[in-house]
């Protein structure tokens, strides 16, 4: 029709689409699908952190670590409500995730075991997360265009956190901590790179995604740009990542790597990864032992409003 | 147990009851009953710990002997800790965590009303930034005690249960010992005198307001924070807290 | 009466009284009290324990202290059933320590607040208790005899374990540890003392006691005797009491001690302690968290008897 | 990671599970539904204690380096521990206790059936001597699963959910390394390859009496227990065990 046309047009055209105008209805839910994935990751993603930032080493450490689980708060909060101008409910979307129907990024799903793997979250995972994200800032939809400008500008300064914080203990930590780090980035490397998704090949939703400008690179491009970025930080820090495959490749301009787990990947996906039970229940729990709380804030604003009216 | 001259354990006092209360509130990480309340516990969580090393790190300095900031918090054991005994108690439900919060911010709220008013230039220049944060702390935990006192029967009901569990370590808000008033008489920390009388007339009023009754007021009995004598539950705390430090005694993070 | 008379003959005999004898209803009550406390005072004398059996610094101590928490729970049972001859119900006196109706020692409503307690407890604690139960080894009522001839075996063993924690720090700990034993002493000295109740004057109850031989010997005599046995091996630690007043009286052979804050006593009697509150909360959620798996055993035990039947 | 020889790997599996599984049920002090409970909850935690030492000296004969039980215990980090995955969940309710008592127990009692007939001899002697306790403490756990699987129907959903929230671990009773299969195979230890077939045929037994559904064999995944890759909550445990050993390095207890 005329209003699909218009829409195409003004996407090609480079100019934002805004909750205001038309959109096709499956646009509609592929970006309330992917925007409520993401807020949903935000909110799990605290779970890992949660588990060290009662012991963080130092003060100073304690501060980052607290200041990075509020950030993921606040981009939670910004995400679910780009997500509300597409006319999607955050309490139907959050019950998504607590039934199993809405997924969340797997990485979570790994369970955070030393120190050090808060710094390798950091810099992988927010690395990871970034490589994806930085393209989302020109995103067809303004709303969930504008909130990515500010995650994203966020989420670099915690990549370059975690990576000082593998950095300081490489250079002036003991043994055991340089362990901790390498021990870190061998049991991240690879759930990092399953963030961006199954490859290309195997990934049916991007051609349609590519051409309502949702996402503007396929999986493993920006797969490929973010191993070309990180290994020359690994090498900085002195570490290795586990996979005998990896390689500068003088003719392609890129590092090659091995083949992924996609087993493994799956597996994750689909609910049953090393920590998803934990993640999911800790979720739920949160928000069962709130529903008093919740009751309570509306019955009391109830009470405010009739007593003001 | 460790002593130190008048101004450094008051100096301690401060730090220790901000640092041990934002420790209870990382607790809460993805815990929380809404969005909004995850990112403001952090929030002020965050506050806290960014006082508690400007308490620690001044502390450290008085004491003067290379000790720092980091070495305060991570390896002094119960027995040494100055802070009050309402910010170690256990979260409980949101209610109990809400209530601590309150009273906790009360008493920070008129203690560093008065302390930037000190000869003591530190503790006035701590104190002036600290009371910004506070007085956010402050309206937000004094909102919520108001929404939970007279919002559902259950809510209402969950917070006067919480009184009861904690009212009795409020008496630390209400007492100066002799070293404290010495710190007051010699105006190196301001008149702090007032501010039992203060923080009473401030919870009778958000507790009035919010339909909840006013206990008498708690009576220092034994458990004295002052003198590191404190509940069981703040060994179980620092254990966790120190863990990495103990466990890795040279290294730096 | 006769009946009574008889008791009363038995008695002065060193006749033990055994369940099925006739005897007068407030000495069933009386006893039925005394016994139930004590249970009690086993049972909640486990909390501060529990506080530390979780962070025992070396196997040895963790396996001693373990043992020790077991014939705690022992004895708790051996004193219930003893009470339970008396035809009192183990289920209702419980409900009388849940609802404040029934004591415990004063004792167990103090912290533990360093290792050294764990010591200080087993030495102090279970030697005042000692000195209070020997005599209760011969007292008039057969059942309650005989578990505290038990009990004593086993709480001597506890005392010289817990003597042997202090003397191992003072002599092989460092300044740390010895500093903990010094302050585990501080802290736990005068609370001891009180555990022998009132002074005679204030013991209103101890005449018809002596008379019926349930006790055997006064509240201030017990004391006395406590002091006198525990001061030498203070010594033997190195260690100080933190009473000023205390010191040998060549005259009467005994120690002279200061003036006990019964104030403090009192206080801690009526509820008021620094951990009355906790010692109480955490009884009764056993109790309550345990009602459903109370109900299946019983639930179990009838099918299984129906299948028999 | 340390990584040892075969057999001081197997030890420390058989050790670290043994005290692990006890801390959880130290935890239960002063918590359990009945005193009896209490009495044999503390009982076979007891027990385990005492096997857990006798395996760590015999590690730390083998390793040979100068360290001891305690060491062993007190001074590893999570990392390094190499207890089965089942013993470190959090306890839960009693349902859930007593389940991962029970799945424990089921593979204790074939595992030290086996091991008796190891021809190291330290292997055999602990197994024999572990055994007589282990079997008090399967029939006991037995006893329980039915007792509450076939009790109320509030006890059966408990029993449900417990299933269902540890099953995922139980995979760790069923599999055998290259190592351990080296172990055997050179007659060090027993011939523990049937405890799996074992463990399936017991669990399945007593799931039925007690009405309760066995789910499908779990499925080896990621998380590791020979490698020393554990679940989140043994970090918490071991800082909680071993605070007094790391605060105080040097002490002697």
């Amino acid at each position: 029709g005329p209003e699909e046309r218009a829409f195409q047009e003004r996407i090609d055209a480079e100019i934002k689409i805004e909750a205001k105008n038309w959109m096709p209805d499956s646009y509609r839910k592929t970006l309330i699908r992917q925007i409520s994935q993401h807020a949903h990751s935000e909110i799990v993603g605290m779970l890992p952190e949660g588990n060290w930032v009662t012991r963080a080493p130092t003060l100073k450490r304690k501060l980052q670590l607290m200041a990075k689980i509020q950030d993921e708060a606040g981009h939670g909060l910004y995400l679910y409500s780009a997500m509300e101008t597409l006319g999607a409910d955050r309490d139907e979307e959050i019950d998504k995730l607590h039934t199993g129907r809405a997924k969340y990024s797997s990485i979570f799903n790994y369970p955070t075991l030393n120190w050090a793997d808060m710094g390798a979250v950091g810099w992988l995972v927010d690395g990871a997360a970034i490589v994806n994200q930085v393209p989302l800032q020109r995103t067809s939809y303004g709303p969930y265009a504008r909130a990515m400008i500010r995650v994203c500008k966020e989420e670099s300064f915690h990549q370059r956190q975690g990576y000082e914080i593998l950095l300081h203990m490489m250079r002036h930590g003991t043994e055991a901590q340089q362990e901790m780090v390498q021990d870190a980035i061998n049991r991240l490397w690879w759930p990092a790179l399953m963030m961006f998704g199954p490859s290309d090949e195997h990934s049916p939703n991007s051609a349609q995604s590519m051409a309502w400008k949702i996402k503007r690179h396929t999986n493993d491009e920006l797969r490929q740009r973010f191993i070309d970025q990180t290994i020359p930080q690994l090498e900085v820090l002195g570490c290795t990542v586990p996979d005998p495959d990896l390689k500068w490749n003088e003719e392609t301009g890129h590092y090659d790597f091995g083949e992924i787990q996609w087993d493994e990947f799956n597996r994750v996906i689909q609910g049953h990864g090393p920590c998803n039970t934990e993640r999911l229940n800790a979720r739920r729990n949160a928000h069962e032992n709130g529903a008093w709380v919740r009751a309570a804030a509306v019955a009391h604003a109830e009470k405010k409003q009739k007593a003001v009216a | 147990m460790q002593k130190y001259d008048d101004l450094t354990e008051f100096v301690l006092r401060m730090g220790d009851s901000a640092l041990i209360q934002a420790q209870r509130l990382c607790e809460w990480t993805g815990k929380a009953p809404a969005l909004e309340e995850e990112l403001a516990l952090m929030n002020v969580g965050l506050d806290l710990v960014g006082q508690a090393r400007n308490w620690l790190d001044y502390a450290a300095e008085l004491i003067g002997d290379g000790t720092d900031a980091d070495a305060l918090a991570y390896r002094r054991d119960e027995r040494n800790y100055r802070n009050v005994l309402m910010v170690e108690q256990p979260n409980g439900d949101f209610a109990v965590t809400m209530l601590k919060q309150f009273l906790y911010d009360v008493w920070q709220f008129h203690m560093l009303s008065k302390l930037r008013e000190s000869k003591d230039d530190r503790v006035a220049a701590i104190a002036t930034k600290s009371l910004k944060e506070v007085t956010y702390h402050l309206r937000r935990s004094s909102d919520w005690i108001k929404r939970l006192g007279d919002g559902t029967e259950e809510s209402h009901q969950r917070m006067v249960k919480a009184i009861d569990d904690v009212w009795r370590f409020t008496y630390d808000f209400l007492q100066l010992t002799e070293q404290e008033n010495a710190l007051i008489d010699s105006q190196v920390i301001g008149d702090v005198r007032d501010v039992a009388a203060q923080w009473q007339t401030k919870v009778n009023a958000v507790f009035v307001a919010s339909t909840l009754t006013v206990p008498k007021p708690a009576e220092p009995f034994y458990l004295n924070s002052r003198e590191g004598v404190h509940s069981e539950c703040l060994g179980a705390l620092l254990a966790e807290m120190q863990y990495l430090q103990r466990a890795h005694p040279n290294a730096s993070w």
